[in-house]
């Protein structure tokens, strides 16, 4: 990044897919959108070194502040992404394969819709990570998202499949309406966790501050998750909803109610 | 009624006011909603440029156990302060109570002074549910809805 | 002499009683007296009237003062405004007709502006819900011909609505409904005894911000799964019981308001308190609706979405329209520093939107088209006062309900003041010549 | 206006019986012609096909319910709105278009008159603002009578000349053009969560049935002698074994005979014919009955049907048949929307995906192609993929495709996941009749046009017909080699004239035209008491004004086009 945007940037063409068999010069001319006036990617940003013949052999590192670039990442199939910084909107939104790393924040909507590939965040991750788009019901169908930091609310709604790790806290609304995939919260979890939820699997090493009235106790299990063994209060949930498949399960360490 | 007897209420009514102040240390810690009353509805039709409009929403409705809290008559004027600004209005009794510990300013100027603008990317701010602090404040004026706006946007 | 205007329609709240009359002078230029109307809608009317009104466009000066200018240098002034911005927010709408509506959506679409509505700060997060699982819904006179069970949840109509509970739904004697409120239950659910509240046979006093565990508890209570003794302040038992009263009726509905769409969890509450109707539709028949709140917030969404093909938050600076809530909502925009102009028609962000995105309306050049002196015409670089709308001119609008309702005009506008309608053709007409398109 | 004349094109026209004759077209003021002056613009249709504009019996293009559906599905839309370009407006949405985009989409494929199957009255002035706003084509709306207050209190008395008298009021009121009856009685049953399944289950309270609702509907509509008769989407939509319902429903109109002025020889419309003709007893046995239906329809001229044809795309259903919808959310659990109209209707929308892997959709898929491949008069049997709930009307060109070639069949049917079950369930393995172009503009202009009243204006290539006219590039010289030609070639017509203005052009919108919007202006004998009854059920039961549901000024219907019936005298 060398002339950063008055406004915010669109710049849905930074991915392994659009940069595939491509020289330097040839992706500096893709399009980026600053509102509503459309320009270069060499307007903005320098490039240096072409890209691979195919997406699978192609890695994208973004340097400079990219703080108000959105769409990072956007619909990419292979290859490697990335962002030695922080990013806006949408990082890794709708990806189906690949690696996308982000250094620090992303902001909302990251891997909106992901299917496949793999996502890391360094940082701290937005709201709505791995969630459907507005009115779908498919969301996040596979894949894997990794948070280093603390992560925002709605995480995983209408999740079907992959998995969602957050080595930090998480805010309200895990997994709403999820029927299938599982989520890891390694830190502490506020509220409105696993509403609606109708399979799949949550997972909470720390506190949880106010469970659902949908999930009722059934035992303590012994599990081992990433590498962890612990002992695990077992509750099913949420039972307001009307299962037509198999109950989905919420599970959270419950080392904390020890102490 | 005539102006000279309700000056000399007021002059006796703030000296006890500074005297409690001198004594008590008010503040209090409540969770604050806003939204529409009927008295804000007709002030915005009657012109938010009028006094009546901040008469009607310059003003934060309090339990009574609040307010003994508070340490403060009705009708005084209050700071409430919460982690995204702060204001001056009036502090009433509530009459659609009780709601010990809950607060509601009416949806104006005043009460976005403070409220939660997070939208958890929804669009939405936290409207109803900001933790505020309160504090008597009774020498500070509440301002009118839109000088109260332009002063906070720096605008004359 | 004088005359009456019947069957005349009110533009405050989405009750949009049509049923006022209205006494005028006979030249049609005083409005005397109004009848049948609230309050709130009187004092709507009557203050069109008032003496001290503006009724030329006015330029904001940098010493505070305002410069009065023709309503062609103000069309200039916004059409130049929209054609020189790189992502201009036009917001409001919901306080005026479909018809000038539809003129600002092809402005919109020329300049290629974010479009927005009220329902950003209102019932937007109902729009999310609707768009994630639906809504069972009905006419407001299914209510009052059938309705038996009544749940106001999170709002206040006694303040909000003045009329709602008298036109529709707790009075009325209906069709099915003879004993007017002798044949309905009224159950109320807010965190303050509220006057709506302290006419319900069960309030439920909430605490407030956890709608979405109560509305949880109670499908989970349909269910006759286990419950805690306590959710959200109210004992199981009082839970099974107001489960088992929505169930034993004919015909319910539920109506809420901001007490859900504005407290955390926002969509999700509605989503939930939509899945209990749809839950309750296997028992029952079970209606829900949010109580909305300018006349044509409602309109505003239908001609939007018929157009552009959603709702609210509209974005279509990229050519096309896209829609998502939390990246192209007005607040959002604001907060986060995204847009370079602001256009505000028939709202008042200035009032309603949380400070610090005032102040960003406040740093970018800004018109506000709006009959009052207002805090956003008091932040804007240009205020255009326009005729009242349904007082003034007529136009359509649609009812909480999405029933439309020809708005009628009573009285006419201030001499050569122009309506939102005009002064947007305007607008468009200058805009296309700046644009050179068709 | 300009004159045109369109040279050399294969005409197909059943009005005058051309079949595929070279013949020129000529267009002067709107009309069409028998000669142009030499000043006219010429049009070279050399190797192409030349057919009057398509016209739509019955899709949902316009109104609440289908906004609705525009507003709770964002993804139907997502990644696929489309730019302003030239005289486009911005448009979106695959299964629910944009006014826009729906008008722009029929004109490229050559439609130029469409009709909104359900308007619920006290919406009128909803579905009128999205019809002015629907660019091209000539609108007209039916709203629904099938549930409705005064219809079953009328009718539960046999007072037909009051029901006529209703009638009439309320297309005025709300500028509609036909009487539409959904799911008789059941729609209003459903006010209460409940239903009628058969043509004789009383409806709760109002004690009457759907078959007495029906045909006292029939008769109301032959004594006004309006332009299109009674259309029907009868009881027990979509269930297995309703084919019955389906019959016994037609039989009511059985002794019914056409009283009209405007050549209509039905009494009786059967719509998406496809939803029911099921046999079977539940989902595992589910077969097809098209060909009961079909017989029974080739033998009783008064009926005509439209089929209601499955495109195994994912849609959005909508319909006035709320219990039908309700029953669909609890099957495949996806996003419910319900509207209950006080005295009136009632609407429910659900998002559904016609998957070729799943049987009962394959099998649904071909029963829509045998009631058309079983058509004895294709004058009577009608094109419509009952937009969008078995599909969305753009995909009428694929529909074209697997009823002209046999082969595009052939390959679907391989295609299916279960293809054993197809073939066992439905005949549309043994149909080896291929739909000709002939029968294809009788199925999609003449016939329709016909049935709804319309032949004298549009559906036709006579002189003195309105000059709507679509070009196709298709050489019915030359045999089809791809199948995918087919379909290709009626996605985007080469040309199509809308009233004598040309509003595409290779496939593109070069002009927005000059649309109308087509009501039935039925004028009968003074009736004070349909007049009292109207009015003390606004002071009652309505919960607007008498006066503010009538009105519906300019701004709604900016360019009406009205047809005249005189029934004073009946």
């Amino acid at each position: 990044m060398k002339n950063p945007p008055a406004l915010y940037l669109e710049a849905d063409n930074v991915s392994p897919d659009a940069f595939a068999g491509k020289t330097a010069s040839q992706i500096a001319e893709l399009h980026v959108y600053e509102g509503n006036t459309t320009s270069t990617l060499g307007t903005y940003f320098e490039v240096n070194g072409n890209a691979g013949a195919t997406a699978a052999d192609t890695k994208i590192i973004v340097k400079g502040d990219v703080k108000k670039v959105k769409y990072l990442g956007f619909k990419m199939s292979a290859g490697e992404l990335v962002v030695e910084g922080s990013t806006d909107l949408y990082a890794g939104g709708w990806m189906t394969g690949g690696t996308m790393l982000v250094k620090g924040n992303a902001e909302a909507f990251a891997a909106t819709g992901m299917k496949g590939g793999e996502l890391v965040i360094e940082g701290n991750a937005g709201n709505y990570l791995g969630a459907a788009y507005r009115g779908d019901w498919r969301g996040m169908s596979g894949g894997k998202i990794l948070v280093k930091g603390n992560c925002g609310s709605d995480l995983g709604m209408y999740m079907l499949g992959g998995e969602i790790v957050i080595n930090g806290n998480i805010d309200v609304h895990v997994m709403t309406h999820a029927e299938g995939g599982r989520t890891i919260i390694k830190g502490n979890a506020k509220s409105k966790v696993g509403g609606q939820l109708v399979d799949g699997t949550i997972i909470i090493f720390g506190t949880l501050e106010v469970m659902m009235p949908g999930y009722k106790y059934v035992d303590d299990v012994e599990l081992e998750v990433l590498g962890t063994k612990a002992t695990f209060a077992h509750f099913i949930g949420d039972t307001g909803e009307r299962h037509k498949k198999k109950k989905g399960q919420i599970i959270y360490g419950n080392l904390y109610k020890k102490i | 009624m005539g102006r000279k007897k309700y000056g000399s209420l007021n002059t006796l009514f703030h000296r006890l006011i500074r005297l409690k102040e001198e004594y008590t240390v008010a503040t209090i810690h409540v969770n604050l909603i806003s939204g529409r009353s009927i008295q804000q509805g007709v002030a915005i039709e009657g012109g938010k440029e009028k006094p009546a409009y901040r008469t009607a929403a310059g003003l934060i409705e309090l339990d009574p156990s609040d307010l003994k809290k508070l340490g403060a008559w009705k009708s005084t004027n209050v700071r409430v302060t919460s982690d995204y600004g702060s204001v001056v209005v009036k502090a009433i009794e509530t009459t659609q109570g009780p709601h010990p510990g809950l607060a509601f300013i009416p949806m104006g100027p005043w009460a976005n002074s403070i409220v939660d603008p997070n939208t958890y990317s929804t669009g939405m701010p936290t409207f109803k549910g900001t933790p505020v602090k309160v504090d008597v404040a009774m020498k500070e004026p509440v301002l009118l809805g839109i000088e109260l706006v332009q002063n906070l946007c720096g605008v004359k | 002499m004088t005359k009456t205007v019947t069957d005349v329609i009110c533009p405050f709240c989405g009750t949009l009683c049509d049923d006022l009359e209205v006494v005028v002078s006979d030249d049609g230029k005083q409005l005397l007296e109004v009848y049948n109307a609230c309050v709130i809608g009187t004092e709507k009317f009557l203050h069109s009237q008032s003496k001290d009104r503006v009724t030329r466009p006015r330029l904001h000066q940098t010493d505070g003062t305002w410069k009065e200018v023709s309503y062609d240098d103000a069309v200039e002034y916004t059409a130049q405004l929209l054609a020189k911005a790189k992502k201009p927010l036009m917001y409001g709408w919901s306080s005026t007709n479909c018809e000038a509506q539809s003129v600002g959506n092809e402005i919109a679409e020329i300049s290629r502006a974010c479009c927005d509505n009220t329902a950003a700060v209102c019932h937007g997060t109902t729009l999310i819900a609707v768009q994630d699982i639906g809504i069972p819904s009905c006419t407001l006179g299914e209510i009052k011909n059938r309705a038996d069970r009544i749940i106001f949840w999170g709002c206040n109509p006694a303040h909000a609505h003045p009329r709602h509970m008298s036109r529709y739904s707790i009075f009325p004697r209906g069709f099915f409904t003879g004993k007017g409120q002798m044949s309905r239950k009224m159950v109320v659910v807010d965190p303050r005894v509220t006057d709506t509240a302290k006419m319900a046979d069960v309030h439920l006093q909430i605490e407030q911000g956890r709608d979405y565990e109560l509305l949880n508890a109670l499908r989970v209570a349909l269910n006759n799964e286990w419950l805690p003794d306590v959710v959200a302040g109210i004992p199981k038992e009082k839970i099974r019981e107001v489960a088992d009263m929505m169930k034993s009726g004919r015909f319910g509905i539920i109506f809420f308001g901001m007490g859900v769409t504005q407290s955390l969890s926002k969509n999700h509450n509605i989503d939930e308190a939509i899945a209990l109707t749809k839950h309750l539709n296997e028992f029952t028949k079970f209606s829900i609706m949010p109580m909305r709140g300018h006349y044509n917030v409602t309109g505003s969404g239908e001609v939007f979405a018929w157009q552009f093909g959603f709702p609210y938050s509209v974005d279509l600076t990229r050519g096309f329209a896209r829609y998502n809530p939390g990246d192209t909502s007005s607040i959002d925009l604001l907060v986060r520093g995204e847009i370079d102009a602001m256009f505000t028609i028939g709202s008042d962000p200035g009032a309603h939107f949380p400070i610090s995105a005032v102040k960003q309306i406040a740093k970018v050049p800004s018109v506000c088209i709006d009959p009052h002196l207002t805090p956003t015409s008091g932040v804007s670089k240009l205020h255009v006062p326009v005729a009242f709308n349904g007082v003034e001119t007529g136009g359509n609008c649609y009812r909480m309900d999405n029933v439309p309702i020809d708005c009628r005009k009573v009285v006419e506008p201030p001499e050569g003041m122009l309506t939102d309608e005009q002064f947007l053709t305007k607008v468009r007409d200058r805009l296309k010549q700046l644009k050179g398109v068709a | 206006m300009s004159e045109y004349v369109i040279k050399n094109g294969h005409v197909f026209d059943p009005v005058q019986g051309i079949k595929g004759d070279k013949s020129d077209v000529c267009i002067k003021d709107g009309k069409i012609v028998a000669k142009a002056g030499s000043g006219a613009k010429v049009i070279d249709a050399q190797g192409k096909t030349v057919m009057a504009g398509a016209v739509e019996v019955h899709a949902h293009i316009a109104g609440p319910k289908v906004n609705l559906g525009r507003i709770y599905r964002p993804e139907d839309k997502l990644f696929t709105c489309t730019p302003t370009r030239g005289m486009e407006r911005m448009g979106g949405g695959n299964s629910i278009p944009t006014t826009f985009k729906t008008g722009y989409e029929y004109a490229k494929m050559g439609y130029t008159t469409a009709m909104e199957a359900a308007m619920p009255p006290l919406f009128s002035r909803h579905v009128h603002e999205e019809i002015r706003d629907t660019p091209i084509i000539d609108e007209g709306a039916f709203p629904v009578f099938g549930n409705n207050w005064f219809v079953m209190e009328y009718l539960k008395n046999r007072e037909i000349e009051n029901t006529a008298a209703y009638c009439a009021w309320l297309l005025r009121a709300t500028k509609g053009f036909a009487i539409k009856v959904v799911n008789p009685g059941g729609t209003e049953a459903w006010a209460w969560g409940l239903n009628c399944l058969s043509v004789n289950d009383p409806v709760p309270y109002f004690d009457i049935t759907p078959a007495e609702i029906v045909k006292g509907l029939i008769e109301a509509n032959e004594y006004l002698g309006l332009p299109h008769s009674m259309h029907i989407h009868p009881n027990n939509l979509g269930n297995p074994g309703n084919y019955t319902t389906t019959l016994d429903t037609l039989k009511i109109a059985e002794g019914f005979k056409a009283k009209n002025t405007f050549g209509r020889e039905q009494v009786m419309h059967l719509t998406h014919t496809q939803f029911h003709s099921y046999g079977g007893d539940n989902w595992g046995n589910f077969e097809s009955k098209a060909k009961e239906v079909m017989n029974y329809v080739n033998a009783h001229k008064n009926l005509t049907v439209d089929t209601g044809n499955v495109t195994l795309d994912e849609t959005t259903t909508m319909t006035a048949d709320g219990p039908f919808e309700h029953h669909l959310t609890e099957l495949n659990h996806l996003k419910w929307a319900n509207c209950d109209v006080e005295l009136e209707t009632c609407a429910g929308i659900v998002p559904y995906i016609y998957s070729p892997s799943i049987s009962v959709c394959a099998i649904q898929w071909a029963i829509g192609l045998e009631l058309a491949l079983m058509a004895k008069d294709p004058m009577r049997c009608f094109i419509t993929t009952d937009h969008p709930n078995a599909g969305p009307f753009t995909r009428y060109p694929r529909v074209i495709k697997w009823l002209m070639s046999a082969k595009a069949r052939e390959t679907q049917i391989n295609a299916f996941k279960h293809k054993d079950k197809v073939l066992s369930q439905t005949s549309i393995g043994t149909q080896d009749r291929e739909i000709s172009l002939y029968e294809l503009a009788q199925m999609t202009r003449a016939g329709p046009a016909k049935s709804l009243g319309l032949m004298n204006i549009c559906g036709g290539l006579k002189p003195g017909m309105d000059a709507d006219i679509a070009v196709y590039n298709f050489n019915p010289d030359t045999p089809v080699a791809n199948p995918e030609d087919i379909e290709k070639a009626f996605t985007r017509a080469a040309v199509v004239f809308k009233s004598g203005v040309e509003v595409v052009r290779d496939g593109e919108i070069v002009s927005n035209g000059h649309k109308r919007t087509l009501w039935v202006n039925a004028k009968v004998k003074e009736n004070p008491q349909v007049m009292r009854d109207i009015n003390e059920k606004f002071l009652k039961y309505y919960s607007i004004t008498q006066a503010n549901y009538e009105a519906l000024g300019h701004h709604f219907v900016p360019n009406p086009y009205a047809l005249e019936v005189d029934a004073t005298q009946a």
